[in-house]
């Protein structure tokens, strides 16, 4: 493994900013979230961000194109994008396998989408083994390994005293090589996962969720649901979003923004129909589409078990408890 | 571009129709001159203005907003005016919280007769709002 | 368990067995020992889940809104600062008097449940910002109490304090700071949506046509959200501070909703939201011999 | 183009007034080419881009434009319905399944369709004419509220009728002067025809679809061989935003047609 003092990591992340645009955890006030380094961001490590790094890959509002329009006359610009290259410092696990849920949405089944590819192409991941999980964390029983993360080019361990880093991809590889100089080789073990404080049973609840739309569990469950969209936007894998426009004298754009199914316009149709009109149909979608539906279409869960939306829901709606309901209930 | 030379504010008014529109066309009917900065909108009452319009009007690229309606004890609709008046001194003050100057957001009493104030009024805030330069707070890009 | 959620648990069964409820609105234990979560009970077998302690922050109050058509009585569970709530829904008219059934629970003060993250059951938790400054601890409508009235005692001043820091800033620092905090609002509408004053049917934030508020992300739009919900719920505001723990990225929102309610104050004389349902709302009447301060 | 989310430029080059609320719009790239070619069934994304963008079926095709009939319902067809020849538009796709042609090749077909529900069907229908000698009889059976919203006017009654082995029943809701024709709702209109099973296609008002599929149910047609096509909100087109699921399907990509037999198989929740 390759190992840096904690106190040289100033000196990587400098040797990396030469040709990367570095983008760390930080914490300022009661909010963390990944942005880019510079001289002077301490990077925070202590805990998981309250933002997790899709937006770096999928920004909440992003435009697409550019148009002008004059009397019968249409233009469409395509906008140039940055094609910079850009490593993700630090981010965890359950993260990690995020991306890798939001690479299969947006990069395989026919379509690519090329904003995403484009960013996602010059993106690396080094991730960052989680020693301590914190008080809603869950990601092991979603079966994500705390240490290892899935899509990472580097994993970074922590050594107590020195970060140690291992490739885990021929790109990552290369970089470390070229860093050689900043580094010490050694035999050194990290250090182990402490307990969770949450554990769930996911065995068998996809295949059980495939007789359960007309459950009763889903009313219950969504009565104290507000509607608001605190767990999709900070979820890692939600990915829905909307397509708007901003015009100004014959001249605009076009853009993407992240869109909730938790709101009741999401569905609602031109006509005035809506196929998921109140929110047990919506919370009912949100778990089914995580739990079942998602997997069915891609083969994994849509959840990485980060616990973001049941530390941060106003009404603590908990998928970990709904996950337990839908195995203690009885089959219709 | 340099916009700042040529740079003219842009101020919308909320004319109130019984009072105010009223005393703008007097005002116009007496050719007395105002600067051309101003565009007026005709509302049916002082009391109709919402406090999203104002801010609406900001955001789309107005530099000041004049709410204006009939004198206390006028109103065509007996008390319009007088949420008015408690609406929009609450929300001036919030305006100001929010850092916006508080030149930027009027409100004034104007009836039908009172051309002269209605001139008086325009020209003084138009020079308030040129001395204050462009509308930069409140705006969207 | 304490003595409170055990007369709860008894209330709720009583009501629920003899059928003059047919929903009660609790509260019960969350993910967490500090998270209390919302609590719907339709079947007696369910009371013994209701709980009350430092953490049952939900104001139920809201769920009136959904319920304004529920067939039956519903019984609510509520502090001080939610029964508010239900005086100010009456007072708009969303729900009927009778169409509840109040048990009212005088409250000490409630703890931050993001200072208790990462501690054990028993540790020292901070009191939350919105309790601080209560000046309503006791239920001021209800049908029945539970506990001990208790005093109102000011515990700290954060908020009045932040406000009075804004004040004194120049007007662009004053600008500056709101920006910051209008820029990291992520527009996931907790704080509308846990706020028992915002009632309306139809949101104008969710309306297309016409689009008063673009889907964008941005400090423009956000402004416009912000302002727009701050003066609507001008006056009508319970200070419950609902919006303000609701909000994933902590924006300190009830120093908007304070500092209107202190200028209110200032200009139109002294009115708490929600104490006395005969009263007309601030912006909802008026004086003749209101000020005329900006003329 | 790389990226699938941003349309090329169109020209409208045509528009036609069918009903009152309804118009078709002939669309070309402004090189006045066919924007791609589709198969019957599918749809294109098209765009105001001032305005908004909106998901149609692709009524028919000509050699050189794309047909989109669109009812006035919001913003985005309102817009359109204001609009003149000459027109630029976006226009991007073609995206979904279409219909199965595989499945429908060498047997007697039946139409159903109620108001602007010809819409897509008639993609398929003009399909069939233009490939005659691979299908066998063609049956469509038509309705709407009112003689003047009956859509496509010359293909019911001067075009289709012609058809080798083809045969046209119109119908509408409430008798009205002028009208000499049939008067019943589309369901009941198909039970009174008595037709022998056979593969059916069909699209109109959610609640005609109710009702044909329980007629269709008693007169002992197979789920498999009752085909329709859904209508969902859509934004993206391509399987990505979310918003058109029926459980794990996309009706953008997996749909929008589906045989009875798969939707029965589908949460009920379109």
């Amino acid at each position: 493994m390759k190992t840096i003092a904690k106190s040289r990591l100033n000196e990587l992340l400098k040797a990396l900013d030469k040709e990367y645009n570095i983008l760390v955890p930080f914490k300022e006030e009661s909010v963390s979230k990944f942005v880019p380094w510079q001289e002077g961001v301490d990077p925070y490590f202590e805990e998981n961000t309250l933002l997790p790094p899709k937006d770096i890959l999928f920004p909440q509002t992003e435009k697409m194109y550019g148009f002008k329009v004059k009397d019968k006359s249409v233009e469409i610009e395509e906008l140039t994008q940055e094609k910079g290259q850009q490593i993700i410092f630090g981010l965890r696990s359950c993260d990690a396998y995020s991306i890798d849920c939001l690479d299969k949405v947006f990069l395989t089944k026919g379509y690519e989408d090329g904003f995403y590819r484009q960013k996602r192409e010059n993106t690396l991941l080094w991730a960052l083994a989680c020693t301590k999980p914190q008080d809603s964390c869950f990601c092991e029983s979603i079966g994500i390994d705390p240490r290892e993360a899935v899509c990472a080019d580097v994993q970074i361990y922590d050594l107590g005293e020195e970060w140690g880093f291992t490739a885990r991809s021929a790109a990552g590889e290369e970089l470390l090589q070229k860093l050689e100089g900043l580094f010490t080789d050694k035999d050194a073990e990290p250090l182990p996962v402490q307990g969770f404080s949450i554990t769930v049973d996911m065995e068998g609840v996809p295949e059980k969720l495939a007789n359960m739309f007309d459950h009763p569990l889903w009313e219950e469950v969504s009565r104290k649901c507000l509607g608001c969209a605190a767990c999709t936007y900070l979820c890692p894998t939600c990915h829905c979003f909307d397509i708007a426009g901003s015009v100004k004298g014959g001249q605009g754009y076009k853009f993407r923004c992240w869109d909730s199914c938790m709101f009741s316009e999401y569905t609602r149709m031109a006509g005035g129909h809506n196929p998921r009109p109140s929110k047990k149909e919506r919370v009912r979608n949100r778990f089914l589409h995580k739990l079942y539906y998602f997997v069915e279409r891609y083969g994994q869960l849509l959840c990485t078990g980060c616990g973001r939306c049941l530390a941060k829901c106003p009404v603590n709606m908990d998928i970990t408890a709904i996950i337990r309901k839908i195995k203690e209930a009885q089959q219709q | 571009m340099s916009i700042d030379n040529a740079w003219e504010p842009k101020i919308l008014v909320f004319a109130c129709n019984w009072c105010t529109y009223a005393g703008a066309d007097l005002a116009g009917l007496s050719r007395l001159q105002y600067p051309a900065n101003i565009r007026i909108l005709r509302v049916p009452c002082s009391g109709r203005v919402n406090p999203q319009f104002v801010v609406r009007a900001f955001l789309k690229g107005i530099d000041g907003v004049l709410v204006a309606g009939c004198h206390p004890g006028d109103c065509h609709y007996t008390t319009g005016n007088y949420f008015t008046r408690r609406r929009f001194l609450l929300m001036k003050r919030l305006l100001e919280y929010m850092g916006l100057e508080p030149e930027r957001f009027q409100t004034r009493w104007i009836s039908g007769s009172e051309g002269p104030k209605f001139q008086q009024v325009v020209t003084e805030l138009v020079q308030d709002i040129k001395a204050l330069g462009p509308n930069r707070k409140l705006r969207d890009a | 368990m304490n003595e409170i959620s055990l007369q709860m648990r008894e209330i709720a069964r009583d009501l629920l067995s003899k059928n003059e409820v047919n929903l009660v609105l609790g509260w019960e234990k969350g993910s967490h020992w500090y998270k209390s979560a919302p609590l719907f009970i339709n079947k007696v077998e369910d009371v013994d889940r209701l709980v009350f302690d430092e953490f049952c922050h939900n104001n139920l109050s809201k769920y009136l809104v959904d319920l304004a058509h529920h067939e039956a009585k519903v019984a609510i569970f509520v502090k001080g600062c939610d029964s508010r709530g239900i005086n100010r829904l009456i007072q708009d008219n969303v729900i009927k008097r009778e169409q509840v059934y109040v048990i009212g629970i005088p409250c000490r003060g409630l703890k931050d449940p993001d200072d208790a993250v990462g501690k054990k059951c028993g540790e020292p938790v901070k009191d939350a910002v919105k309790c601080q400054e209560c000046r309503y601890p006791n239920p001021v409508v209800h049908d029945i109490m539970v506990g001990e009235q208790v005093n109102a005692t000011a515990r700290g001043q954060e908020t009045a304090a932040l406000i009075e820091k804004l004040e004194k800033m120049t007007q662009d620092e004053r600008y500056n700071y709101w920006s910051r905090q209008f820029e990291c609002c992520i527009r996931c509408y907790a704080c509308r949506n846990v706020c028992p004053a915002c009632s309306c049917r139809e949101c104008i934030f969710d309306r297309a046509v016409p689009d008063w508020l673009g889907k964008a992300n941005n400090l423009a739009e956000n402004q416009f959200m912000h302002l727009t919900r701050a003066m609507h719920v001008a006056g009508r505001c319970i200070e419950c501070g609902e919006c303000e723990r609701a909000c994933p990225m902590n924006l300190p929102l009830m120093a908007l909703n304070k500092k209107i309610i202190k200028d209110i104050e200032e200009l139109f004389g002294e009115n708490d939201a929600g104490i006395d349902p005969e009263k007309k709302p601030p912006l909802g009447h008026f004086e003749l011999n209101d000020p005329e301060k900006f003329m | 183009m790389t990226n699938p989310l941003v349309p090329i430029r169109g020209k409208i080059i045509k528009v036609v007034q069918e009903t009152p609320d309804v118009k078709t719009f002939h669309v070309s790239t402004i090189e006045g080419k066919k924007p791609f070619t589709p198969k019957p069934g599918q749809l294109a994304m098209f765009s105001l881009p001032a305005v908004g963008e909106a998901m149609f079926s692709i009524t028919s095709q000509g050699p050189d434009h794309l047909e989109l009939a669109i009812k006035e319902v919001g913003q985005l067809t309102s817009a359109l319905h204001e609009i003149e020849e000459g027109q630029e538009c976006g226009i991007r796709g073609p995206y979904g399944n279409g219909f199965p042609l595989d499945y429908c090749k060498g047997k007697d077909l039946l139409f159903i369709g109620g108001g602007i529900g010809l819409a897509p069907v008639r993609s398929l229908i003009n399909y069939c004419i233009e490939n005659r000698k691979d299908f066998g009889k063609l049956t469509v059976v038509y309705g709407a509220r009112s003689v003047a919203d009956l859509v496509f006017k010359e293909d019911l009654f001067e075009n289709w009728p012609k058809v080798d082995n083809m045969e046209v029943y119109t119908t509408i809701d409430r008798a009205e002067e002028g009208w000499n024709g049939h008067v019943a709702f589309v369901p009941a209109y198909v039970e009174e025809l008595g037709l022998k099973p056979m593969t059916t296609i069909t699209c109109g008002p959610p609640i005609m679809i109710k009702f044909v599929l329980q007629a269709l149910a008693k007169m002992g047609f197979n789920d498999k061989d009752v085909i329709t096509t859904l209508e969902m909100r859509m934004k993206c087109g391509v399987g990505k935003c979310g918003r058109c699921n029926i459980g794990s399907l996309y009706v953008c990509l997996d749909g929008p047609v589906f045989t009875l037999e798969q939707l029965k198989k589908l949460p009920p929740e379109y």
